[in-house]
């Protein structure tokens, strides 16, 4: 049992320290339900939502880096009111609690957000995602807005490069956490069309960086801190640990080893890790030999499909 | 346990809440919707280099993989790290006994014994009406290695194939196609020989295009087919095939986002096929 | 010829944009003088000086990190007149332009380092090196010290994190130029020890962050600016030119790859290169059949020893 | 071509301006400081794994390389790029009929026929008395590699050596150590059988302790030897090798720096082994 935010009239526990980032998990469990088992993490945190629908950034979205990836998307997502009417049912549903990352575009924006999220039954929490440029100032207003307008716990998703003094404004302001930090962004040549592409970077390199960050932060914020940026072992997240953090968010390594996720939760959770031998070569797939995946799919052949569910709830109208 | 796979998955098109976008495809084949990836190894038997910048890796791959139809793919990492951050995506050309054959750049070198991870299967068959009879295939500036195992399976069953060839495309190794495909040489402004015959010939338009110039071609293609058919243009009558970078491959990074009528859809779960109607050119 | 800084009365000029990054040179020529050809380098610029001497830091100084390393040596100098004393001759006889690098502790010790080395024959211009934490009043007030005790040319390396608001800061307080930018610190775990160490990070993942801080600053600056960070190859160079640097200083891949530095000075100096045939084994090395190594070598045969030069120079009185 | 490098040198000790850190021990093999770093190329001919952990590797070497002398290493790289971003120091145990032979972890995996890169050679012969008769070498929690070639040459020459073992250094297969070798197993307090008279015995002393221990170690081994020794420690009578990880090896960055008494000094470049006399333990 952790409790993730700061004590007061709402908190959120959960039971693992580990959590997917926002925008590497998807907006509910389904892209990775038949890659891990989400049960086993502490919690799940959507990509990104805005008060708007947005739409994927025209031309190259994806750039290899040594060791690492550029990735600039243009935060494509449906809006806030269709995301709670495609997903709001199944987060209602999910055997951990769900975290709803929220852009934080304008105090506007975000006042409508978390509004609208608040009266939504399988919300835990909210992420509200600092701008680069954010400014103390800024950050204070956003958390206003969401603050008038839900009692849902605030964390507040901090850019690298400004950390300690954002980081302080959103305790200031009434955070219940700070999660350090969001990946810094780059500019990268894309072999493909010999164009410069900016965007978000990603890797095992950021580690460090982040690390960095979550360290001082730790040091000064007298509440949670959830580090993340980098972390592609149980090694890294337990550096994050140590650093001061209370929990930790996975981000790439979830794209290129869907498993380590789960790895990583179980090994933090505490939960022992063995490697299988002799499975069958149909049954054995990577990582599997360190979770009990086996068993589970085995329990499985009786149950009903989980896809079986009843028809999602209408939503009272806003 | 391939049965219990398909109770433990949730299909493509539920989960993203948009059901209908092929709802009305009834000629889509069912069970590829039904079949969640995996993720299982691979070991290379075989590398077999088939021009300067080209290899054929021969896999022997998880069974369950035997059920894999032509559009489908494999996100592959090399299981001790490879040179790329990111899993690559590997197009089969064909299943043969027993063993996954993909067709990949030279640069990358893979040797006959390693093991790879793969997510698999990736992405949807390419979806064919049922009685075709003649189909058109585009490539443009891109390798055709996608159309390799679809060819095959349509000349197999005695549909005839038009494989219409442009720019870097015309660099592919014949030899590699199935010698019944006719082929045709397109020039650089995108025209060939009979080009409003074969296009009103065909039953079913498949085109590839390079991402980075996938929305230009595919508009430009989608006009010119509007054009000719003076009623609307059928559903699951044009498709393009979308080979963007992909970052997870499984429809949570939404990097692969490809601007919908409707609905947007993704490259990764919902492609590489796309019915060009259902796509929203700006 | 690359007028460096910004012209007045005095204007560094250089024949080719490449030169090394402060801190992985050395302090004069002599680390890398038989592995490339300096003369061939549009400038050479120092290991970072301070007013007093410091010593090496201890615990461990150099941990690997995925694709790059991470150092942390606690800036050990000799002190800026025991360096002038040890190493003012050979900068006098350098081949080009040398350029120190002056850690920007205080305005008080930036001022006597500039009056100190503005005495010393052999250098062509001073970097200041701005503290991670350093805020815009304090590079006005860095920059006007040395000012008052110099008319050298001042170029600034600005820290990576807060590259544009202090781009802007010392461009206001008179600096002759930008160097974009020093790179991050961060935190890793020593596997030797198992400590988390802190240190400034280096390697190819680097480029990304500090080519985007490059474009963004060329963007607003009305000085020359200079890109550093993560170069690797001539391509990499080129990418900060296209974003709007005038010159590029390249870090740690000297260490990795020596003749790399003069590889990417000779192809931006736009000499053609050829890979060598046929060299006898005992006189190829790697990158040799990339300059014109064997010949410069051959010519060396009848000359006196570049080292049998005159003794040190007494330096004036302080 | 060798004479060529003699020219083109600018001695260690010269450049950083403290040649009298090693004027006065005239028994130095002056040859050494006259001979630069080169980039060459080398062959892996062969590797022989010699234990759980370590392996050895056959080089065929730039023959220049074979100047080089116990103490002196290679920095190396391999040409398509390795798993570690910096270069790796490789230690060499012998020259054997052309080929320098290398123990390395067998963590890294190289193979027959790869290329390395190598700059060569870094650091300095170990210093030894001209007429040196008992060598006494002392390894506590680090693998005795860098003895393994100066042993066989004081052998070779007559010289009786005798090596102390401690804690980690327990570890190493004596089989690849010189038979005449005496060996004396420590305590974990750092003590031995006769520890007194075999320090008194010895003509020259040379410590080996992990990077992160060095100072300690070399203190207290400085300590006990000045307390042995009423009047002062002479010159060049006891070392302690520093194997730190080195970022450039060049003398550049200054990450291996070691305090000195009066200059400081550089692992990479003035050491390895280091007359502790000179060093500020602080
Ligand atoms: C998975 C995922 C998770 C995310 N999570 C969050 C989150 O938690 N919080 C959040 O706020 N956002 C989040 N985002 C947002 C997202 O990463 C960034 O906002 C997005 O990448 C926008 O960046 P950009 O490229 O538009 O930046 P910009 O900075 O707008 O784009 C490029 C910049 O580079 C400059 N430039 C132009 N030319 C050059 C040149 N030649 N050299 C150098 N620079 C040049 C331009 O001036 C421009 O400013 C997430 C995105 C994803 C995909
Ligand atoms: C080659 C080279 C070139 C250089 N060039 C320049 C230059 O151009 N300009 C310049 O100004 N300097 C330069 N430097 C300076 C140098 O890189 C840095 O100043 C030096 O590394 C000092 O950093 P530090 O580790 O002391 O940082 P610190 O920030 O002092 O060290 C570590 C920090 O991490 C924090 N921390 C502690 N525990 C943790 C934890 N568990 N998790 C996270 N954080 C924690 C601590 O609070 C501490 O603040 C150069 C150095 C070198 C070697
Ligand atoms: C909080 C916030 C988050 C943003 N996240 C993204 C993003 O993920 N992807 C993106 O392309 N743009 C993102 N933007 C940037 C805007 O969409 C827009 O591109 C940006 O304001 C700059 O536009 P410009 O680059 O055209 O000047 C974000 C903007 C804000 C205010
Ligand atoms: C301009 C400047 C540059 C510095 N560069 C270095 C450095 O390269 N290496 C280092 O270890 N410390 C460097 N320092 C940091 C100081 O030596 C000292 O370690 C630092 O002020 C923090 O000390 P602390 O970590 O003990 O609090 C620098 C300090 C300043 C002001
Ligand atoms: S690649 Fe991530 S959603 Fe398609
Ligand atoms: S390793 Fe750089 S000075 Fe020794």
């Amino acid at each position: 049992m952790i409790e993730l935010t700061r004590p007061g009239k709402t908190s959120l526990v959960i039971d693992n320290p580990v959590m997917p980032a926002a925008g590497t998990f998807g907006f509910d469990h389904a892209p990775y339900r038949a890659l891990i088992d989400v049960g086993k993490l502490g919690a799940v945190v959507t990509n990104p939502l805005t008060w708007r629908p947005r739409r994927v950034a025209r031309g190259p979205r994806v750039v290899p880096l040594p060791s690492g990836v550029l990735i600039h998307t243009g935060l494509p997502n449906p809006g806030t009111n269709r995301a709670i009417k495609q997903y709001g049912a199944r987060w209602a549903r999910s055997e951990v609690p769900v975290i709803v990352h929220v852009v934080a575009t304008s105090p506007a924006d975000v006042a409508r957000c978390a509004n609208a999220l608040d009266r939504c039954e399988g919300v835990a929490a909210l992420e509200i995602g600092l701008h680069d440029q954010a400014t103390p100032d800024d950050v204070a207003q956003i958390l206003a807005a969401a603050e008038a307008n839900t009692l849902l716990p605030l964390l507040v998703r901090v850019p690298l490069y400004q950390a300690v003094p954002l980081a302080r404004a959103a305790e200031a302001a009434g955070a219940g956490a700070l999660v350090i930090a969001a990946p810094p962004r780059g500019t990268t040549r894309d072999p493909e069309t010999g164009q410069l592409v900016g965007g978000r970077i990603y890797g095992p390199w950021l580690k460090a960086q982040a690390l960095r960050a979550t360290g001082q932060v730790a040091q000064i914020a007298g509440i949670p801190v959830i580090g993340s940026g980098g972390i592609h072992s149980p090694d890294d997240a337990r550096d994050f640990i140590e650093a001061g953090a209370i929990a930790v968010q996975v981000d790439s390594v979830t794209w290129t080893q869907p498993h380590m996720l789960e790895v990583i939760a179980r090994n933090l959770g505490g939960l022992e890790l063995t490697r299988a031998v002799g499975a069958l070569s149909d049954e054995w797939e990577p990582g599997m030999g360190q979770t009990m995946r086996i068993d589970r799919e085995r329990a499985r052949r009786g149950t009903p499909p989980e896809d079986d569910s009843p028809p999602d709830k209408p939503l009272p109208p806003k | 346990m391939r049965i219990i796979l398909v109770w433990t998955v949730w299909s493509s098109g539920v989960r993203r809440g948009h059901q209908d976008t092929w709802a009305n495809l009834q000629f889509y084949p069912a069970r590829c919707t039904l079949w969640p990836m995996r993720e299982t190894q691979a070991i290379i038997e075989r590398v077999r280099r088939v021009s300067d910048t080209l290899q054929q890796l021969h896999l022997s791959v998880d069974p369950s993989l035997a059920q894999a139809q032509a559009g489908q793919s494999l996100f592959a990492a090399p299981l001790n790290g490879g040179e790329s951050y990111l899993r690559e995506q590997w197009i089969p050309v064909g299943l043969r006994e027993g063993q996954m054959v993909v067709e990949i750049p030279s640069a990358h070198p893979y040797t006959p014994g390693q093991v790879v991870s793969l997510l698999a299967p990736l992405g949807r068959a390419i979806p064919l009406r049922p009685h075709l009879q003649h189909m058109l295939l585009i490539a443009n500036d891109a390798l055709p290695t996608p159309f390799v195992w679809l060819a095959g399976d349509l000349c197999a069953r005695g549909a005839a194939v038009t494989l219409v060839l442009g720019g870097r495309a015309l660099a592919y190794p014949l030899e590699l196609l199935p010698a019944e495909v006719e082929i045709l040489r397109a020039d650089t402004d995108w025209r060939w020989p009979d080009q409003v015959e074969t296009l009103t010939w065909a039953d079913q338009v498949i085109a590839l295009a390079p991402p980075y110039a996938c929305a230009e071609v595919y508009a430009g293609l989608y006009d010119t087919i509007s054009q000719l058919r003076v009623q609307n243009v059928p559903d699951g009558y044009v498709f393009g095939l979308y080979y963007y970078r992909l970052a997870c491959g499984t429809g949570a990074c939404l990097a692969c986002q490809i601007p919908g009528q409707k609905y947007d859809l993704l490259a990764c779960t919902d492609g590489p096929a796309v019915d060009l109607k259902k796509v929203a050119f700006r």
